[in-house]
């Protein structure tokens, strides 16, 4: 045969990873360098100006379990949009679970049906994101806005806009943050659990696979047999769950249900995601991106507290910083290919 | 911070003691706009305002939606204008923002009641009544300058976690919790904002902790992000410092009773919203304050701020509203 | 078992309405067992939406479909991969961020329990791109890296990853080059042997006489051909069935040599070079001359376009009339006009209707000071669609629900309005029917008369033979050969384009 | 004459109007019906639940006066959203814009001064906007929203936090918003002229359909000639310019320029456009449409103002109108093919 090279020619411009970096790819090798320039930058600026506070134990320890609730949230975010949609819900859906879950009703039944409670309502919640959205054929961003909407109203009906406390008795949630093993207060372990699985459910699984193809080209999808509006309604759902286990962690930090929990987080979810080079088109992305994406969002603000920059000059530098990350990162993916 | 064994309705505070002023008169609708109830604070100035009005039947109380767009309330407001109501009570987003069409309402001769965030110009209400945002400062700033001068700490680290930065309010109570602690030698070390929610409380709070590892007194703004500040500390294990709050909430009153990191509060009550109510009645009604000499009632009413500790938390606790 | 004369697939009376058009009203298709069924019919007939409802990818109206003595109804696709139908789309749908081998065993994975066995997958994936002739596309590249040709593969290698019985095939050799048709075909003829059932579309009929069996030809939505023998049927007579009139000559009437000599040069590149793509490259194009460009696919003449076009980094001196072009602006400002390889992504605006298709790139012609004179625009357009018999011709309909022959006329048509002094033209009949052909050839040939140059890259070669007057060899990125195209034959050209990359 | 119709292609996708339809198609006619019929639905309600209150001249008024901050700004969104991209820093943009026309040096100038000072910023940020995605290829997502940030921290930092009272002598400002004409309030005007210039822009010039060649297929508008980069820095500069004039009435209605002008419509604004039948991927879209999507949201608050519904259950009927809304619309849709 003498058309061997020509078919698997790799375009300069899309920089196919050298075979060698390959098997580190899907765990964010090359591709996710530039984001890890970024936090290693960050770091950087935390030692030079914070060379007491920065390093600490105890401030990683923080800006773990600052990063955990969004962070989980985050990785439901990456496979709605992977698969091609978008969540604008999972604040108010995170909301409306802490608050069901801190009903009264619900809190005499103990910490075990509190967190099922959540999760349920996290899962329910999602799964009629995804039913309007695949069934109804709804714009994902209008339904999911509706979503957003109504659960904020519903939180705020149900628990009459009060915060609701955990009870004393329900303590084990506030142990999640409290109890600490190896150092790390155990909801940092359900964050990382809640990363792990969902890598595995992206890249090794079936599932993962049919992700990238619903949200690069669903007609290709539905012509390979793929049931493309079952699987759109799983994403949903699977990001309604991610937002019941937030709910949890975040019940677990503040103590509270509240209809004013959650507030903004959509956009800071999908700013990770997208940050850590999930197209908004769908069809490409990856948790790891999103995760370094979130830390960087968190270390930013932890670095800004720690120096005592009052929050106009935090935004500024935010945006700067936003945009620099950005351009680092293209320029790495630049270079090494 | 509620509970359903709480939320029995004991704690809103609408009374009539106003003497004869109670008793039914000339029928008057009373419109009232307020920002969104997102947070336990404003939540307790509507429910208020609402519980009051219901306890006179010669008021038609008609809220409009909140909103916490300047754009909404503006709308919202002409709407009433429109309506001709008998009397407006007005707690504008923005004072400055919302003087216009407050302006507007007075010169149609709809007499406003303004609480709490005042309009800069005084053609645009009839009466102003409101807490007292520098005094709250000045009263958290004394209860922490004198302690800790009574302790005798040198340098003292304190810090301050205010409510959300763009409101006039929090540049007020900032400004008078520098200036009395000014006159102990004592000066902020560090302050950041948070948006009155439990969680942005915690946030802030969680990272304010990991920026300074001794820490002599805190003072937070408001007691509903209390709830996620008290929260950040427990999870952070410190103890080495106390917390004086601000607003009044019954959970800030029962966490100064239980003891612990949180040792006063000073009020800014939201039982304004029922004197509103009452105020609006009888300024439409053309009737004077019952206590008062005056036929008429007055031009602006500005409520105390009180300090809260174990001593007299009892007393309050029947007053404190339910974040 | 079936015996090889009892049809496999019987669909009969199928009728699919689309808003607006009956795209099939009526047909009828038997295909055996172990034979190649050609379909045939010309742009817009009604090929890819048969054989779309064949893959359960749409409903039928009316009709029944009998799948080996089986009424059938195939309620989605995966209806019909289970009886063992597999289909190559026209438009070829792959996931651009899967690799290969998740591609090609998609729907369908190699998995445990849910979880991927990726060693598996990628090892089956390695065997049937072995087998396809490809073993050197690795499974784990992403799709979206691949050239045409090689997305081509990936999706036979899909069909064949599933056990089947029935291979649908809509215009596979479109996207191939002449040494990769062969391959194609010799896969074909190993599934015939094996008992598999080939439907076939193509345009190219030579390849119709090689490979197929019997014929069925489609007009307007109905059969009007039934099983006719495929290398015995005499190419007039398949024309005028599916054109339904008679066509003499394909090509058109070319001057006499050396004609052009004295004539202006309107193009002049001197030492192109594209990194990594193109060496070196000299050449020049006159006044009403067409010059095509041979080689194998990848050799760097799509590359040789866009660098002209200024779309592409590249060295080396390109001048228009004598003023060098610099970017795509400057291009466009100097007259040259390029209708790129892949419509559906590097030309068309699926959403906008035919007509602002047309007079995309000629918008300035119908504004003053940006406002618009939309009479005249429609106008031109319209005359452009009649011109190239597009069909249908209302220019108001969204240009998505036009066959890919009648997309491609459009996007010639883009250029047509707004007139250019040179004219490159990257596969310009790739799925354009025999009728539509003759059609496009002679509007080539006349926009040369009328002055314009014209550089052709085709990876069919009678047609570069047919239509050029000059022919510029390329191999490997460099020019290995220049002469008159009347001086070359096939053979010779497929030597110098083959000597020394042959094994 | 038929031929107006037949240079846009059928929104609908596969379902071509019918002739009849066809004449009032650019205007907004049969792919607009389901808003239109929302529209009316929400009527009804306001005359049956108010009927003193709901059809008066001065609620009318009111509603008109309300939309047209947020209109203006829906009108750039729609040539953004359709030019493929998103701006989520339109109404940071605006506070910005609004507090450097407020500031004491800008006022010593007048209002003319101010409104052309508000249209510059406006114009400054969203070329900036334009340009770091066009030339620095960031996503629309990522650059506007550090844009957004960066602007919002910007305009807290030159206010200082608070809000900035348009000087007495400068009033000509606040007549925009007193003024009438022929009862309506000047900025009612100044919203219509937008919409009108606009409409004129999307659909009779060059520009337009450029607009919509560069959202369908950047790749084919590049080939096809257009440049591609200046026409997404020119789609973001004029949705700055259009937040440079909501600033200028937002200055009109609530007398002052503040940082906190403008939060989160962004959200409403994109709502409005989507809902109004663009599509986020781009290529497609109407100015009319956004208007209607606009006024529905509008109409909406106005209903549940006059009727004094609360918060939550204001919002859980908003969501639930959303979602009747956009089902509606699909149906006509589908109906009228
Ligand atoms: N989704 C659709 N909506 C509306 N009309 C359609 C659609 N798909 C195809 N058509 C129309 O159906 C007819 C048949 O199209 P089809 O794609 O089957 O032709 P074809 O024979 O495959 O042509 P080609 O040789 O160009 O590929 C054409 O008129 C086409 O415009
Ligand atoms: N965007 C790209 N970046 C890098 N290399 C590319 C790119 N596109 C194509 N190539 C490679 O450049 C070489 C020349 O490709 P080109 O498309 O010019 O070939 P061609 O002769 O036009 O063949 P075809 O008939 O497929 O058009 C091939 O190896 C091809 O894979
Ligand atoms: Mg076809
Ligand atoms: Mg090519």
């Amino acid at each position: 045969m003498n058309d061997t090279r020509t078919l698997s020619a790799e375009p300069a411009g899309k920089a196919p990873a050298p075979a060698s970096s390959r098997s580190v790819r899907g765990l964010g090798g090359a591709r996710h360098l530039g984001l890890v320039a970024a936090l290693v930058l960050l770091a950087i600026v935390g030692l030079v100006t914070q060379p007491d506070n920065f390093a600490t134990s105890s401030n990683l320890v923080s800006v773990l379990a600052l990063a955990a609730t969004i962070g989980v949230i985050t990785v439901g975010m990456t496979f709605v949009i992977i698969g091609g949609g978008i969540d604008l819900s999972v604040g108010a859906i995170m909301a409306l679970a802490s608050v069901w879950a801190t009903t009264v009703a619900t809190q005499s039944y103990g910490p075990v049906v509190m967190a099922l409670c959540a999760i349920l309502v996290g899962a329910g919640a999602g799964a009629l994101n995804g039913f309007l959205i695949s069934y109804g054929r709804m714009v994902p961003f209008i339904a999911t806005l509706a979503m957003m909407v109504a659960a904020g109203g519903l939180a705020q009906r149900m628990s009459d806009r009060r915060t609701q406390l955990v009870r004393p008795e329900n303590d084990a949630i506030m142990a999640l943050s409290t109890t600490k093993v190896l150092g790390l207060p155990l909801l940092v372990y359900i964050f990382a659990a809640v990363v792990a699985a969902g890598w595995v459910l992206l890249n090794r699984t079936t599932f993962g696979r049919r992700t990238f193809a619903v949200g690069g080209n669903p007609e290709a999808a539905r012509l390979a047999g793929i049931d493309v509006r079952r699987h759109t309604m799983l994403l949903y759902t699977l990001s309604g769950v991610c937002c019941g286990i937030a709910a949890i962690l975040i019940m677990a930090r503040t103590t509270t249900g509240s209809s004013t929990h959650g507030n903004l987080y959509e956009l800071d979810a999908i700013a990770a995601v997208i940050i850590g080079g999930t197209l908004l088109t769908g069809g490409r992305g990856t948790i790891i991106g999103s995760i370094l994406g979130l830390l960087i969002f968190t270390v930013i603000t932890n670095l800004f507290i720690l120096n005592g920059l009052n929050t106009s000059d935090q935004l500024i530098a935010k945006g700067l910083i936003i945009v620099a990350a950005v351009l680092l990162q293209r320029r790495s993916l630049r270079s090494s290919s | 911070t509620s509970n359903s064994e709480e939320t029995g309705n004991t704690n809103q505070q609408s009374v009539s003691t106003g003497g004869d002023n109670d008793k039914p008169g000339t029928k008057v609708t009373i419109g009232f706009s307020a920002p969104a109830a997102d947070h336990g604070w404003i939540a307790a100035i509507a429910k208020n305002a609402e519980a009051q009005a219901k306890q006179y039947s010669d008021v038609d109380f008609k809220p409009v939606e909140p909103t916490n767009d300047i754009n909404q309330q503006i709308s919202a407001v002409e709407s009433l204008i429109a309506q001709k109501v008998g009397a407006l009570v007005i707690l504008p987003n923005d004072g400055q923002q919302l003087n216009q069409v407050a302006r507007k309402a007075m010169d149609a001769g709809i007499p406003v009641v303004n609480l709490d965030r005042v309009f800069p110009d005084k053609l645009s209400y009839r009466t102003w009544v409101g807490g007292d945002n520098y005094g709250m400062g000045v009263a958290a700033g004394h209860y922490i300058g004198k302690k800790l001068k009574d302790k005798g700490v040198a340098k003292p680290v304190i810090l301050e976690i205010q409510g959300i930065a763009t409101l006039p309010l929090t540049q007020d109570r900032s400004k008078g919790f520098a200036d009395a602690l000014k006159t102990y030698g004592f000066e902020v070390t560090a302050q950041q904002d948070a948006q009155f929610t439990v969680e942005s409380g915690n946030e802030v709070a969680g990272n304010l902790l990991q920026a300074h590892k001794k820490i002599d007194a805190l003072w937070n703004h408001d007691d509903d992000q209390g709830v996620g500040v008290l929260a950040a500390i427990k999870q952070a294990n410190r103890n080495e410092f106390f917390m004086v709050g601000g607003a009044g909430s019954a959970n800030a009153m029962r966490e100064i009773k239980n003891g612990g990191v949180l040792e006063a509060t000073v009020t800014y009550s939201p039982s304004m919203a029922s004197s509103a109510i009452k105020l609006a009645r009888l300024i439409a009604q053309g009737k004077g304050m019952a206590d008062l000499v005056e036929k008429q009632v007055p031009q602006s009413i500005t409520l105390a701020s009180e300090t809260i500790t174990k001593d007299n938390v009892d007393q309050y606790l029947p007053l404190g509203f339910e974040s | 078992m079936q015996d090889m004369r009892d049809p496999l697939l019987v669909m009969r009376g199928i009728v699919k309405q689309f808003p607006g058009v009956r795209a099939l009203d009526g047909v009828d298709l038997e295909v055996r067992a172990g034979e190649v069924h050609c379909l045939l019919g010309q742009n817009g007939a009604g090929k890819s939406t048969l054989i779309k409802t064949l893959a359960g990818a749409h409903q039928p109206d009316e009709g029944t479909i009998t799948f080996a003595g089986q009424e059938v109804r195939l309620t989605g696709p995966i209806a019909a991969i289970k009886l063992g139908i597999s289909t190559i789309y026209q438009e070829l749908d792959l996931v651009d961020g899967l690799s290969v081998a998740d591609n090609i065993f998609l729907g369908h994975e190699k998995a445990a329990f849910g979880f991927t066995r990726t060693g598996d997958t990628n090892r089956a994936a390695a065997e049937l791109l072995g087998r396809l002739g490809h073993g050197e596309i690795a499974p784990t590249t992403e799709v979206g890296t691949l050239p045409p040709a090689g997305k081509q593969v990936v999706s036979m290698a899909r069909a064949l990853s599933h056990d089947t019985r029935l291979i649908v095939m809509d215009e596979p050799s479109a996207a191939l080059a002449h040494d990769e048709v062969d391959n194609l075909f010799r896969i074909v003829r190993e599934l015939t042997a094996a008992g598999v059932a080939v439907v076939y579309i193509s345009h190219r009929l030579e390849e119709i006489r090689e490979i197929g069996d019997r014929i069925t030809v489609l007009k307007d939505g109905r059969t009007v051909a039934v099983g006719l023998p495929a290398r015995e049927t005499p190419t007039r007579e398949i024309i005028s069935l599916m054109t339904g009139r008679d066509m003499e000559n394909v090509f058109p009437e070319r001057p006499a040599p050396g004609s052009h000599d004295g004539r202006p040069e309107v193009l002049r590149v001197e030492g192109l070079t594209v990194p990594g793509v193109v060496t070196d490259v000299s050449f020049s194009v006159r006044e009403g001359e067409i010059v095509g460009l041979a080689g194998l696919v990848g050799s760097g003449r799509s590359e040789i376009l866009e660098a002209v076009y200024g779309a592409r980094g590249c060295s080396g001196r390109i001048e228009l009339n004598g003023a060098p072009v610099r970017g795509i602006s400057s291009a466009v400002r100097l007259g040259i006009g390029l209708a790129p390889e892949e419509r559906k992504a590097q030309a068309l605006l699926m959403d906008q209707s035919v007509a602002g298709n047309i007079t995309l790139s000629g918008l300035g012609l119908y504004s003053r000071l940006g406002w618009l004179d939309r009479k005249r625009e429609l106008a031109d357009a319209k005359a452009q669609i009649d011109e190239l018999d597009l069909r249908p011709a209302d220019p108001s309909r969204p240009i998505r629900t036009l066959s890919g022959g009648n997309q491609q006329k459009a996007v010639l048509a883009r250029w047509l309005v707004n007139r250019r002094k040179l004219l490159l033209l990257d596969e310009p009949t790739r799925g354009v029917d025999v009728g539509a052909r003759a059609d496009l050839y002679a509007v080539i040939r006349r926009l040369a008369d009328e002055g314009i140059g014209v550089l052709l890259v085709s990876s069919e070669l009678p047609e570069v033979l047919g239509l050029a007057d000059r022919v510029l060899v390329i191999r490997e990125g460099r020019a290995v050969h220049q002469s008159d195209a009347r001086d070359l034959d096939e053979h010779r050209v497929l030597d110098m384009i083959m000597e020394g990359s042959a094994l």
